[in-house]
């Protein structure tokens, strides 16, 4: 057996190619003394330390300093990780066994986390840029980059009065509990322009919160309980591989599994069976289906008698204006398996119903939502372990934000008019009663907001977390609106298209040099952060960036900013914790966490088990009056889907190999999937003479791609499939150049804003 | 102290450099002992640099030693350079940036370098000159290939390729004393 | 795989296999015939020689790490490669000796046959090397027919330029019927690897998909055209059959897909 | 006795290739080397392109055709049956590659000398799970004992794989399921 074994065997006389072999090599090292370091450019006297080898390979488990992490991406498994260490280097990333969801695993992208840390692509230093989008770059100083900021804002009040001309846009790049400092910099500051809202998810949210008072999803390991599951525009197979076991397993309990989805996805084919069902066209399917309870009288009568807040309405809505066969129709989806299903579905309890966020990304969406819920309460599934309409839960993110809380300096002058809340995550702020607020712009109309804002303009963005230019909609839009801008910040870890526009660049920390805290909005457990490695390079995190402003502003003009002003980011995290949290998750302190993943203590794996929702009636809510205050229908209903405005139906979802535009552009993610691709079935190739390989151009009213095809019947004949992806400095591909800002119906109630009808978008497709 | 020792220190200083004023300075000190050509634009200077040695966007020529020794242009902090950390710590010297920036940046080799020959002068130690010859060595190794990577690419500055021509030399010149 | 990649081994096999081929004639018309030393004679163990040397050090080219060529010689117990190594190793040093005793004193026949012997040998252990598990086309004893046809291609047509031309009647005895043999064998063989499982029926299309195989093909033909019993060997004749021969070797190490590459797809 | 190997459900695997990064994250492989990675079965085989998988690295046969062919004796063969490969022995003739019909040696022409999964013989000697393995988050591809688990119910020479019994790889499989597909008009 020989000693060593792994990849790069490479000894030192190879990599150094040195004529002193490695085992003289090794003999000089106990023979040579120091040399008295001299005052020159760089290198000091050692101080007294073990000595430093040189690692192949895999050295065994006891070679490695241990640390735990929490991926922090915009992800349902956000997984805990543990990283290997030595001599201050990452080596290796695993999952964390504590969890029982993850198991000690990762994902394809979380395996690729020593490559983002230790690429030499990395933004090491604050940089400003002489010129936006010359390429022109100088190394500047965190001092002068906080100073030009500093400057800037104050410049801002002084000509505005407020600091409404400071625009902020962050989203998911991080959801690290300690980077809503991003926000709490802001609101230190003042009273600023916020883009609100979510691209993501919010429809949906809003619809649940109709319906019950709160988006509250079971434990997703409890479908190992369901003896029927629907998976409806969710593809767990590449966006949550950890609840594929679960399953799994509740299949091979005998459980069945229907797919409900556009696209024959890797998750449908793992199902029992698989329907291609029109985009848009959910709501109507899932209508049908509770029309068909009630011709059967398949409906859970004893619970939606205590439970159910005008479901007599309801019911006779679905008599009036509802059939299978028109639902049929609508969906693509013949009368028979609808019959079939919903019979099979309501003949077994309990029975579980998984809404995707892809379903809600229409101008119908949240009405769509609502339908779906509609039909699982009918049949009695909700409230129950193993049944359920599970889209997300927001249950465990009750942490202080302690970063995010700041009041704002006195005498700050703010927005007057009526504004809701700033995001999903925003718990405290809509609706007080305070002189003044933040000033709201839809996040997912970033171009047109910037275009339209006046009294005062939009002057300065400070960019955190986010890819605008990459993943914000409408992009040749956001480029015209940001030449109104004078100056534009983007604290970023890669140079992507966003900072090619920046005027200074801020580089920020990986996870791995940063303390924080995670959970997730689909499981229930929570991973700490810890700092396994050093900051490389002069990057700070978002709360560094934030204390650092603070003692600059204020340097320049006392009482500028409320943020602390020195910083320990591990003390920011500590902060995070709560009583509320510890009792949550069974924990007398967060040092526990440093042992591993940890579960909250649930009453019953299953939301609203006791039946006591949070709506205003306190019951399941078939008609909801605050869904008509915010200009809905009130009784769930049909809602017309978007109107085609080009021949084919575009689906961009999420890819498995990158998160939103994170992780594509790593080379060892470029051996998996190296460039993008357009799905086309073989009918569409054949109408429009494409092989496999071919270059097309995919183009609409809002812009123009082009890329490669592969024909395959994943994808209906009416449609054209491309994931999301940013792949780096030298694809210029971007699925978002073709997706507009038009918005999804619901999401204003909940996170302040509108989503985005991301799948409601349709283009034309020509051979280049 | 000599032309060559005093070379090898501004050679460090010029890629330590953070903005052109300091690449001026080292450079303007080079050109005392080694002609060089006149440069009258600095900040174009400056930005050639970034875009090859510091970003923000991907570097065309990475200054880390790794990069051209291990068989992975993409990754920082790879076993070579814990190699060279560790024939720093046998100098009895350690980084000032220890896992911050990587050991074996361009301007840490080369003040490592600096600072054996220094040492040299006032004590004529074989083990030393051993070392000496072994930086040399793992120097002449990479840089070639890190001067061609620099040449290669469009639009840089001559001043940069002065710089790269001068390093090469230096080092070639400094081999062939040791052998 | 990389044409590139394969072309010292190309060159080995190749001009291995004449040296071999050469090796032979010259102890065959010693045998036959006694021939003195002559200039030609030493001129043909010199290159016999020089092959050997130009295929040995092109296979070092082949090699990641030539410096661990001798290692070779590890495995004589199972890899054919380390008998080959070892077997061209006593070939290279038989043919060295032979050259010697060419230029010395007269020429010992039973050096010369051993050393032509254990050349067939060593082109056996090529034949052997090359069948590889996991190409299914040549997992069988054609890489040996192959070389060997070479060998009795090649050894006579290119012996030729060494010999007198009263003896061009007993090369073109021998390679009349080979190239005969040759041709069939290469003309008939991909069309049975279609027949075979999916890695070999790929081979085939290949081949048969390939101007390096008919090109191949045509020089045999050629060399059929233009040799005749008991006439001399035109002087270009060698040339374009050892052109055709090289054809013929590129395309046995590219042509030949490997079961690996199939992997999901039907075998 | 103990004979570890690797068994594939394809009914199980989602495609996601954790597996074959998860061994790049292990062994900090250079880029453009894979030791694992996921073959996509072919129409024939499944009806719908894409959709199935075999998770593949080196099937660790019982008679390795790769230890057999190797004039350096690079390979050894340890008593659990683990394959492994020492680079530093291997002098880069890729006879290997010739010789293995499951194509799982790799050359790295950089570094002049050929690669493969080694079983993780390290982690498995320290009682933990090859690096694939663990990742996988289905159980798709497990570790098992030959000589002790019931394998029973799996196949040794699965279609899309090649039928060796002369070297009798120890991977074994499990074939994947379609579902009942219904499709709208379009």
């Amino acid at each position: 057996m020989q000693e060593k074994h792994g990849s790069g065997n490479k000894n030192i006389q190879q990599t150094l190619g040195n004529k002193v072999s490695r085992r003289d090599f090794l003999k000089m090292m106990t023979a040579v003394g120091a040399i008295a370091a001299l005052p020159g450019n760089g290198l000091l006297r050692r101080g007294p330390g073990a000595s430093v080898m040189p690692s192949t390979g895999y050295e065994g488990k006891d070679a490695y300093q241990v640390f735990h992490n929490a991926c922090p991406r915009n992800c349902y498994d956000t997984c805990g990780m543990l990283s290997y260490v030595k001599d201050g280097v990452l080596k290796f990333v695993e999952g964390d066994p504590a969890s029982t969801f993850t198991r000690g695993g990762l994902c394809v992208k979380g395996y690729s986390y020593p490559r983002s840390v230790y690429s030499p692509d990395r933004i090491k230093y604050p940089m400003k840029q002489e010129g936006r989008g010359t390429g022109n770059w100088v190394r500047i100083s965190w001092d002068e980059a906080l100073d030009t900021i500093a400057k800037k804002i104050l410049e801002l009040k002084e000509q505005d009065g407020s600091l409404l001309g400071l625009g902020m846009t962050k989203y998911s790049g991080n959801f690290g509990i300690t980077h809503y400092g991003v926000e709490g910099m802001m609101s230190s500051l003042g009273y600023t322009t916020r883009f609100v809202g979510t691209p993501c998810w919010p429809a949906g949210i809003d619809a649940q919160n109709f319906d019950m008072g709160n988006m509250w999803c079971n434990d997703p390991e409890d479908m190992v309980h369901s003896k029927y599951i629907i998976i409806w525009g969710a593809n767990p197979s590449i966006n949550s591989i950890h609840s594929m076991k679960y399953i799994n397993e509740a299949k091979r309990r005998g459980a069945k599994v229907l797919v409900i989805d556009p696209i024959f996805t890797q998750t449908a084919a793992k199902a029992n069976e698989y329907w291609q069902i029109k985009p848009g066209a959910d709501g109507a399917l899932a209508l049908g289906m509770a029309r068909h309870l009630l011709d059967k009288k398949l409906e859970d009568k004893a619970w939606l008698e205590e439970n159910g807040e005008g479901y007599s309405e309801f019911a006779s809505y679905l008599r009036r204006e509802i059939t299978v066969d028109w639902a049929a129709e609508q969906s693509g989806i013949p009368a028979e398996r609808i019959k079939q299903i919903t019979e099979e579905f309501a003949s077994v309890k309990p029975a579980t119903i998984w809404l995707g966020y892809g379903l809600q990304r229409h101008t119908n969406g949240g009405a769509m939502v609502r339908a779906i819920d509609a039909f699982v309460a009918m049949t009695g599934n909700i409230g129950k372990v193993g049944g359920g309409a599970r889209y997300g839960h927001l249950f465990t993110w009750g942490f202080n934000y302690n970063a995010l809380v700041q009041s704002a300096p006195e005498g700050s002058i703010g927005y007057t008019g009526v504004t809701g809340p700033m995001g999903e995550f925003d718990t405290g702020q809509g609706g007080n009663a305070a002189t003044y607020t933040d000033r709201a712009f839809n996040i997912n109309k970033i171009a047109q907001e910037i275009l339209d804002a006046k009294e005062p303009p939009v002057r300065m963005l400070y960019v955190a977390n986010k890819n605008v230019l990459s993943q914000d909609f409408d992009r040749n839009k956001i480029i015209e609106a940001f030449k109104k801008l004078d100056l534009i910040v983007v604290a970023d870890l890669f140079f992507n298209p966003t900072v090619e526009q920046a005027d200074i660049v801020l580089p920020t920390t990986t996870l791995f040099e940063d303390w924080t805290v995670n959970v997730s909005y689909w499981h229930y457990w929570m991973s700490i952060n810890e700092q396994a490695i050093a900051p490389m390079y002069e990057t700070k995190s978002d709360i560094e960036i934030a204390s650092a402003l603070s003692a600059k502003i204020n340097s320049l003009k006392a009482g500028s900013c409320t943020f602390p002003e020195n910083i320990d980011p591990k003390e920011m995290m500590i902060k995070e914790f709560n009583d509320g949290i510890y009792s949550l998750f069974g924990i007398n302190s967060w040092e526990d966490l440093k042992n591993g993943a940890h579960k909250a203590k649930l009453v019953s794996s299953a939301s609203w088990s006791d039946n006591k929702f949070g709506t205003p009636s306190g019951k399941y809510e078939f008609k909801s009056a605050i869904a008509e205050e915010y200009g809905h229908s009130a009784l769930v209903k049909y809602k017309e889907p978007r109107e085609a405005y080009a021949s084919y139906r575009l689906l961009t979802p999420h890819s498995m190999y990158g998160l939103h535009s994170q992780f594509q552009n790593l080379d060892w993610m470029l051996d998996y999937n190296p460039e993008p691709l357009a799905y086309i079935h073989p009918k569409l190739a054949r109408e429009k003479g494409l092989v496999d390989g071919d270059t097309v151009r995919v183009y609409n009213k809002t812009g123009e791609v082009q890329l490669k095809v592969s024909v395959n019947d994943i994808v209906p004949a009416d449609t054209i499939l491309m994931y999301e992806a940013w792949y780096g400095q030298n694809n210029p591909f971007n699925v978002n150049i073709l997706v507009d800002d038009e918005s999804s119906d619901m999401g204003k109630y909940k996170t302040g804003a509108p989503g985005v009808a991301i799948h409601d978008q349709f283009a034309e497709i020509e051979k280049a | 102290m000599s032309d060559f020792i005093q070379s090898i220190q501004q050679l460090s200083a010029f890629f330590f450099a953070s903005d052109a004023k300091g690449m001026k300075t080292a450079y303007s000190e080079l050109a005392k002992i080694h002609p060089a050509p006149a440069v009258d634009d600095w900040s174009s200077v400056e930005f050639s640099f970034n875009r090859l040695f510091v970003g923000p966007r991907a570097l065309l020529a990475p200054p880390y030693a790794s990069i051209y020794l291990d068989n992975d242009p993409n990754r920082v902090m790879n076993e070579s350079t814990m190699q060279i950390r560790q024939f720093y710590g046998l100098l009895g010297l350690v980084s000032p940036w220890l896992n911050k920036i990587p050991d074996d940046h361009i301007a840490l080799e080369l003040d490592a370098l600096w600072q054996i020959e220094t040492a040299l002068i006032n004590s004529a130690s074989p083990q030393l000159s051993d070392m000496r010859e072994y930086l040399l060595e793992h120097l002449q190794l990479w840089v070639p290939k890190f001067r061609q990577r620099v040449l290669s690419i469009d639009d840089i500055h001559p001043a940069i390729h002065h710089i790269m021509d001068l390093l090469q030399q230096t080092l070639t010149t400094a081999l062939q004393d040791a052998e | 795989m990389d044409t590139l990649l394969e072309l010292p081994l190309i060159l080995f096999t190749l001009l291995t296999q004449l040296a071999v081929g050469l090796a032979v004639f010259a102890a065959l018309r010693q045998w036959v015939t006694v021939e003195g030393p002559s200039t030609r004679t030493r001129n043909e163990w010199i290159a016999i020689l020089a092959l050997i040397g130009v295929g040995v050090i092109a296979a070092f080219f082949h090699l990641g790490k030539p410096l661990g060529a001798i290692r070779m010689l590890a495995n004589l117990g199972t890899a054919w490669l380390s008998r080959e190594i070892l077997t061209f190793a006593i070939f290279g040093a038989l043919a060295a000796i032979s050259l010697y005793m060419v230029y010395t004193k007269a020429p010992n026949g039973r050096l010369l046959k051993l050393t032509a012997l254990v050349g067939l040998l060593a082109v056996f252990t090529t034949g052997m090397a090359y069948t590889g598990k996991a190409l299914d086309a040549i997992n069988n004893l054609l890489p040996l027919v192959f070389f060997m046809l070479t060998v009795f291609t090649l050894g006579p047509a290119v012996a030729a330029y060494f010999v007198e031309e009263k003896a061009h009647a007993l090369l073109t005895s021998i390679l009349f019927p080979t190239l005969l043999a040759s041709l069939v064998v290469r003309f008939v063989v991909p069309f049975i690897w279609l027949s075979g499982n999916a890695v070999m029926n790929a081979t085939g299309q290949n081949f048969l998909a390939s101007p390096l195989h008919w090109l191949h093909l045509a020089a045999l033909l050629a060399g059929l055209f233009f040799v005749r019993s008991g006439k001399n060997i035109p002087a270009w004749l060698p040339i374009v059959l050892l052109v055709g021969e090289l054809l013929g070797r590129i395309a046995f190490f590219v042509l030949v897909v490997n079961s690996g590459a199939n992997l999901g797809g039907v075998y | 006795m103990t004979r570890y190997a690797f068994s594939v459900n394809a009914e199980l695997c989602i495609g996601c290739s954790s597996c074959g990064m998860a061994c790049k994250n292990q062994y900090n492989l250079d880029p453009g080397m894979v030791w694992r990675k996921l073959y996509p079965l072919s129409e024939e085989i499944y009806p719908h392109k894409d959709r199935a998988f075999y998770s593949l690295a080196c099937n660790h046969c019982s008679q390795p055709a790769c230890l057999e062919g190797c004039p350096v004796g690079a390979y050894t063969q340890r008593e659990d049956g683990i394959v492994v490969h020492n680079e530093d022995v291997c002098i880069g003739c890729r006879n290997c590659l010739r010789n293995c019909p499951f194509g799982a040696p790799r050359y790295n022409e950089e570094e002049g000398h050929v690669e493969k999964c080694s079983m993780c013989w390290q982690r498995i000697d320290e009682g933990l799970l090859p690096a694939c393995v663990q990742a996988c988050p289905t159980n798709a591809l497990t570790l098992v004992d030959l000589d002790v688990d019931d394998v029973s119910s799996t196949v040794q020479y699965p279609p899309g794989f090649p039928y060796r019994p002369d070297l009798e790889p120890s991977t074994r499989f499990v074939l994947p399921v379609a579902p009942k597909i219904v499709r709208r008009d379009v």
